[in-house]
């Protein structure tokens, strides 16, 4: 079952790049759905997990499992994919030519949170790469090349670390195969020195760290953004593909409690730094994308700060962070993506918008609050856990992350105001509002964003006993 | 017994109502589903008002934030009515329901009418929830919810960019507070395990340091709320919403969530001396800006506003000091008269078509007899003259003060002759001498009316829940429980003084105020004037000091950014260069590729020989 | 082993004369030359068949192939002066010099596993019987790909070179195309 | 009995004279021919080798090697002619268009 789950959408993918012009949405419009369907079916079903020994020698297996964080991300990812590929079909000239590779990156995506190999997560890590570059190359800005190549380039980089960690760990713990299962056993047995899992430690975070993105390794981001299809469906995809958070949540950390112990105070520091420097960044951006950037810079620096902190209500928190910052940041590009469709630039500098498009103006305020963390909406569960966790353990980082959130009022309102309030300026023509489809369509995801917001109770569930077990084995109760 | 949980429920169900199906309520009908349902909020109030009297409800719903409910398991959602926030729960309803009926006649032709009624029940349900929160997470979400609601309404003629920058200014001062505010629901997590307040309350308080920050956090946050200094600028700049929403959020029910907050917690502030003396000489100090800023203030709701400042200087002044009773009894009592006075300069608004600049009113006591009267009654209570309320609560609060510092009374004192002076100059400016405005003022239509004398009556006999004459009064023994007994009390006979030159005061204010203005004279203020009217500064200060620095930090970070971006990717060249060399190499020339092979070889055979040499040697 | 020195020396000369030789015909008679003293070489092997099979093929066909293809092409010609790549000539003989000596370093070490004495026995004087024993038996299947690999040699070579004729289109084109080019 | 050293000397020799002609030799033919020279220095070797094992397999090898040998040389000269008729010189250099 979970393998199905997982091919479908490539599957789908494959027959959307061979059909008929006409025919690509739909087809793909059908596999999306049933993509979410089925992660809604897994997610009630509860965990379930696959094991089978792919290549012996090798001793690399094909072991995958869904349940905990990893079934909560890919019932967002299926859902947030939904969204995007209904909007480039319906909405997007050249749209059907991204569903494709829209679909194949979900099916990357979805590899990388059920995968439970090491080697088998690489596999998707790497492979969930291509459809992003080639949605970039193919419907990017004027100088995408550049923002390719860092992206291509830092994404690998970071990724070849971890391939020889990986390779490096599996030696040093004597485990039989690459699963993370038994791998774990094996430094049950006997833990592995500190300077190894420091080093280890080190070559995983190198990867992750790229992807999640945090401080030195962020320059690719805000390009690969800025240059992306201005409909905003590949970011959609691209913010889904920061993957860095759930990375260390389900590999570094278990597997290198004690070096996660070492370097919790200087990464906790490089974290809550960030948050502040990207928040603050993000206020001086003319550019939507560049500014939706950098906020969600902001926001994985909280991700990585409530991770480093090893506190259990902290990782909660920033796993809840994770999980919906994909669903408001996603549902944002779309609505700027909306704005472009129908104003033609992505600068914020449009003014009065509210007076001809009231529902897209409170559609997209909604969301933004739900971004800057106003409590009652999605954002202030995850934010709020993260900084009270963190607090525990280092005040003046919390503080200092907390700051972000003043930042954040401000480079979110400053924006909004610049385009949806104050007087429209004559020359500009008049805007048509939200069509069905679209209004549909935000209109869920404020509904997700204010739900899940106040009754948080199926997402901690899923999140929480995961958490538990990780606490244990950092020796944090 | 009605559920608790009804309360903010009902608001919010009209606010959802009138947001989605705005458009098809033609007319006033909305600001009548509006008005309706708080006034249902209303009655459900005064119905648990009556009940709760015994024991508190506490009402779980479920559960919310992962690992702080105490003891590890999640916090639950729930609401816990006592007797302290069922008076303010009364407070926001009544005064709400009110307002809300003076709207439908103030906003009737306004092309938003319905979205302006949603946004308001909006902000009366997120206030109930922050009066009604049984932890501090869910009173946070109240906390910042009402921000938003200001944001909301102070910004609901949204075209005016100085409207929308007010909006933002508010909301990103809010913050700040909020940010003090959760560091303090931190600390408290840290020290204690729970934010739940019904258990912190029953728990031994230590009185270290840590409680002292815990107090200080929280005033932070009260202060971001209540518009004390230093936070206090937006709170000037927020009367560009409408005059309603002036009167509800920005007089009446948000700006007393700070005072609600240390009333709260007075188990921590109780046992925490520096941190309430902090609070106390805060209130003081801002009671006294507020008063200094309001005398040469030219808008009629600018000087209502910075009255406002004053008057919650006055309520931390008495919360400060230990009196939480008093604080309280100030907050309802402001609540009625300065509801009023917003709701009069409301209809004066109204009558002269939006113009707010008091140079251009004058003479309206005679179009406007009803408004006028009111107005009167209403500087009469704020000043304290007595019988009003506002005599009552303001002398519990300076009896209280007087008892914990002589200085604090003094300053105290000294507000409530400027507060005398700037109130009745705030009456004679708009309502005596002749009329020096264009527009033909007419009195207003029976729905606005209607509050005006409600609240009238209430700003009158308010008092008569808490008069400190008559023995025992009410209030202080009905908070008892809830708050306990302020430690300190002045005998009998300094209290009578006290009253004596606090009334003397008063009167003294008012006869240096009609002097100045009695023919509806504009003279400034020689000297102190311009001071005054620039609220001392403070304003640009800011501007200068936290705005632009910030603005020109982030510019200056967007610039490192990109070099540093930059800085990678010319790393990224630095590695493409010996690529460059190496694929001269591919010339395509066959025999190169020959020669190449022939290396090739020639390497390997030579490391077997000298091997095999160095092996033989 | 003065007739191994004298085949060697022999051999040496041709292989000299081969890659050195001004006139491309000396070139290939040197190679002729090195090839029969390889094949009396096979000889003193105890390798009688390859001997015999090295003059036939070899020495015979192959050769008289390359004479003929040098007549046709007239390589004799001598080459245009300028070299294009640079120190490619001088770079080759010192290359050629170093492996040289590094082989002889080595290869005089090599000691046989097992004594020649009975080697000549084993062998059985490396008769056509034995080998085309061990041909078909062990080396059954190279024997076979090698057959298929000389049929498709033979092919490719008559295809390269025959000279393709203009046939005209079996299936004319519908004359409704208009301005169809004339075809390639 | 002449050591099996001497003929694998030998042949290295005549390997390296091969190799040594395909560099310096510019015309496509001659280079051709220093490449058979190689192969037969080769098949020396391998002769040696079988005496020295005392297996026929290595003379079966060569056997196979000197077919192979054969057919390259037809295909080699074929594609020459191909080559001569379209660039009339048989220089080597120029065919540089498969350059990478």
């Amino acid at each position: 079952m979970i393998s199905v789950f997982l091919f479908l959408p490539l599957l789908g993918a494959l027959l959307v790049s061979l059909a008929s012009k006409p025919a690509k949405f739909p087809l793909a419009w059908l596999f999306a759905a049933a993509t979410l369907i089925l992660a809604l079916a897994l997610w009630v079903a509860g965990p379930t997990s696959v094991s089978l020994p792919w290549v012996p020698a090798l001793g690399l297996t094909y072991s995958l499992s869904m349940g905990g964080v990893s079934t909560l991300l890919a019932v967002i990812a299926a859902f947030m994919t939904l969204l995007a590929v209904i909007y480039a079909g319906a909405k997007v000239e050249g749209g059907p030519g991204m569903l494709a590779l829209v679909l194949a990156m979900e099916s990357g995506l979805l590899g990388i949170f059920l995968s439970r190999d090491l080697l088998l997560f690489y596999v998707f890590f790497e492979f969930t790469l291509l459809p992003s570059l080639l949605l970039l190359a193919r419907f990017g800005g004027q100088d995408r090349l550049r923002a390719l190549i860092a992206f291509g380039i830092y994404t690998t980089i970071g990724s070849l670390f971890m391939l020889v960690a990986i390779i490096a760990l599996r030696s040093a713990s004597g485990a039989p195969t690459f699963a993370l299962s038994a791998i774990l056993q094996a430094t049950a047995k006997h833990a592995l020195s500190g300077t190894a899992q420091r080093w280890l430690f080190l070559g995983f975070l190198a990867a992750f760290a790229v992807k999640l993105p945090i401080f030195p390794l962020h320059a690719w981001m805000p390009d690969y953004h800025q240059q992306n299809h201005p409909s905003g469906v590949a970011d959609v995809m691209g913010t889904l593909y920061k993957v860095g958070g759930y990375g260390i949540y389900r590999f570094a950390l278990p597997l290198f409690p004690k070096a996660a112990a070492d370097f919790q105070l200087v990464l906790m520091a490089l974290a809550a730094f960030s948050t502040l420097y990207f928040a603050w960044i993000a206020f001086h951006q003319s550019d939507y994308k560049r500014i939706l950037a950098y906020a969600g810079l902001s926001h994985m620096g909280l991700v990585a700060l409530g991770l480093f902190s090893l506190n259990p209500v902290a990782i909660t928190g920033s796993m809840f962070l994770l999980a919906f910052q994909n669903v408001y940041t996603g549902s944002l590009f779309l609505a700027v993506g909306m704005l472009w469709s129908r104003v033609g630039s992505l600068s914020p500098d449009q003014g009065g918008l509210m007076v001809d498009a009231p529902v897209l103006s409170g559609l997209t305020m909604v969301l933004w609050f739900g971004a800057i963390a106003v409590p009652g909406l999605v954002g202030f569960v995850g934010e709020f856990s993260v900084l009270l966790g963190s607090y525990q353990v280092n005040p003046w980082l919390a503080f200092i992350a907390g700051l972000s959130i003043i930042a954040a009022g401000s480079y979110a309102l400053f924006a909004y105001q610049r385009s949806f309030w104050e007087a429209r300026p004559e020359g500009r023509p008049k805007v048509p509002d939200l069509g069905v489809l679209e209004g549909t369509l935000l209109g869920i995801s404020v509904v997700v964003v204010g739900l899940f917001g106040i009754y948080t109770q199926p997402a901690l569930r899923l999140i929480q006993p995961g958490v538990l077990a990780l606490g244990h084995l950092i020796g944090v109760a | 017994m009605l559920p608790v949980y009804l309360l903010p429920l009902l608001p919010f169900l009209g606010f959802l109502v009138l947001i989605l199906f705005g458009r098809r309520f033609p007319g006033p009908l909305a600001g009548a589903l509006a008005s309706a349902l708080v006034g249902l909020a209303f009655v459900v109030a005064l119905i648990d008002f009556f009940s709760v009297r015994s024991v508190p409800m506490h009402e779980l719903l479920w559960s919310w934030l992962p690992g702080i409910g105490g003891k590890g398991h999640n916090l639950e959602i729930g609401f816990y009515l006592d007797r302290l926030s069922s008076l303010m729960t009364l407070v926001v309803t009544g005064v709400g329901f009110l307002i809300h009926v003076f709207s439908i006649g103030y906003m009737e032709h306004d092309p938003r009418f319905p979205r302006f009624f949603a946004f308001l029940n909006f902000f009366v349900a997120l206030m109930l929830i922050l009066v009604l929160a049984d932890s501090y997470p869910l009173m946070f979400v109240g906390w910042e919810g009402v921000g938003v609601a200001s944001y909301l309404l102070i910004g609901f003629w949204f075209e005016g960019k100085i409207n929308a920058n007010a909006a933002r200014k508010a909301f990103v001062m809010n913050r700040i507070g909020d940010l003090g505010f959760l560091l303090g629901i931190f600390l408290i997590f840290r020290q204690y395990g729970t934010t739940v307040l019904p258990s912190l309350a029953k728990m031994p308080i230590k009185t270290d340091s840590a409680l002292e920050l815990i107090c200080l956090f929280l005033l932070v946050g009260a202060i971001g709320k209540s518009a004390q200094l230093p936070l206090t600028t937006w709170l000037a700049d927020a009367m560009a919403g409408p005059t309603p929403v002036s009167a509800l959020i920005h007089a009446a029910t948000m700006v007393t969530a700070g005072v609600y907050l240390v009333a709260r917690s007075h188990f921590f502030f109780s046992q925490a001396p520096v941190a309430s003396s902090w609070v106390a000489w805060v209130g003081g100090l801002t009671a006294l800006y507020g008063a200094l800023s309001a005398m040469n203030q030219y808008d009629i709701k600018k000087i209502l506003a910075y009255s406002t400042i004053s008057q919650l200087g006055y309520m931390f002044m008495a919360v400060g000091v230990g009196a939480y009773w008093a604080g309280m009894y100030h907050l309802v009592t402001h609540a009625f008269f300065k509801a009023l006075l917003f709701l009069a300069a409301g209809s004066v608004i109204h009558a002269l078509q939006g113009e707010q600049d008091t140079r251009k009113m004058g003479g309206l006591a005679k179009t406007m007899p009803l408004t006028g009267a009111v107005g009167l009654i209403a500087v009469l209570a704020i000043s304290g003259i007595p019988p009003f309320s506002g005599f009552f609560s303001k002398e519990a609060i300076l009896g209280a003060s007087f008892a914990y510092s002589p200085w604090l009374w003094a300053v105290g004192t000294f507000t409530a002759l400027l507060t005398a002076f700037y109130m009745l100059r705030w009456y004679l400016l708009v309502f005596s001498g002749t009329y020096r405005g264009q527009a033909h003022p007419h009195e207003s239509g029976p729905v606005m009316a209607v509050p005006l004398v409600a609240l009238a009556i209430l700003a009158a006999l308010g008092g008569v829940i808490g008069p400190q004459l008559l023995g025992s009064n009410w209030l202080e023994n009905y908070l008892k429980p809830v708050l306990g007994l302020p430690s300190l009390h002045n005998p009998a006979t300094t209290e009578l003084s006290l009253i004596a030159i606090a009334v003397l005061l008063a009167l003294l204010g008012f006869l240096w105020a009609y002097l100045r203005y009695r023919s509806g004279r504009l003279t400034d203020l020689r000297g102190f004037g311009p001071i005054s009217a620039k609220a001392l500064y403070l304003d640009d200060l800011y501007a200068g000091s936290v705005a632009s620095p910030s603005k020109a930090i982030s510019g200056a970070l967007e610039r490192t950014d990109r070099v540093f971006g930059g800085g990678m990717s010319a790393t990224g060249e630095v590695l493409t260069e010996p690529g460059r060399w190496t694929n001269l190499w591919q010339s395509g020339f066959v025999r190169v590729y020959a020669l190449s092979m022939l290396l090739g070889t020639l390497l390997l055979v030579l490391y077997l020989a000298v091997r095999m040499l160095g092996g033989s040697l | 082993m003065i007739l191994f020195l004298i085949l060697a020396l022999l051999s040496l000369v041709g292989g000299v004369l081969t890659i050195a030789a001004s006139n491309a015909i000396h070139a290939v008679l040197g190679l002729v030359g090195t090839l029969i003293s390889l094949a009396m070489l096979y000889v003193t092997l105890d390798a009688h068949f390859l001997a015999a099979v090295q003059v036939i093929v070899y020495a015979g066909a192959v050769m008289v192939l390359f004479l003929f293809v040098v007549m046709l092409l007239n390589a004799a010609r001598p080459v245009s002066s300028r070299d294009p790549i640079p120190y490619v000539r001088e770079l080759a003989v010192i290359f050629g010099v170093l492996l040289a000596g590094s082989l002889l370093l080595v290869l005089n070490g090599y000691a046989p596993p097992r004594s020649l004495a009975n080697a000549a026995s084993d062998l059985a004087g490396g008769a056509p019987g034995p080998v085309g024993a061990v041909l078909l038996s062990k080396f059954l299947l190279p024997f076979e790909a090698v057959s298929l690999l000389l049929l498709v040699a033979v092919i490719g070579s008559v295809a390269l070179v025959l000279r393709p004729q203009v046939q005209e289109d079996p299936a004319p084109e519908p004359a409704a195309q208009p301005g169809r080019g004339e075809t390639a | 009995m002449i050591p099996t050293s001497d003929y694998l000397l030998l042949s290295g020799l005549l390997f390296t004279l091969g190799i040594v002609g395909v560099l310096i030799r510019r015309t496509a033919v001659l280079v051709f021919l220093s490449v058979e020279l190689m192969l037969n220095a080769a098949n020396l070797a391998m002769v040696a080798f079988a005496r020295a094992w005392g297996q026929l397999q290595a003379q079966s090898a060569v056997f196979i090697v000197m077919t192979l040998a054969a057919a390259e040389v037809a295909i080699g000269l074929a594609i020459l002619i191909a080559i001569f008729r379209k660039r009339v010189s048989t220089e080597v250099d120029p065919l540089s268009e498969m350059k990478g």
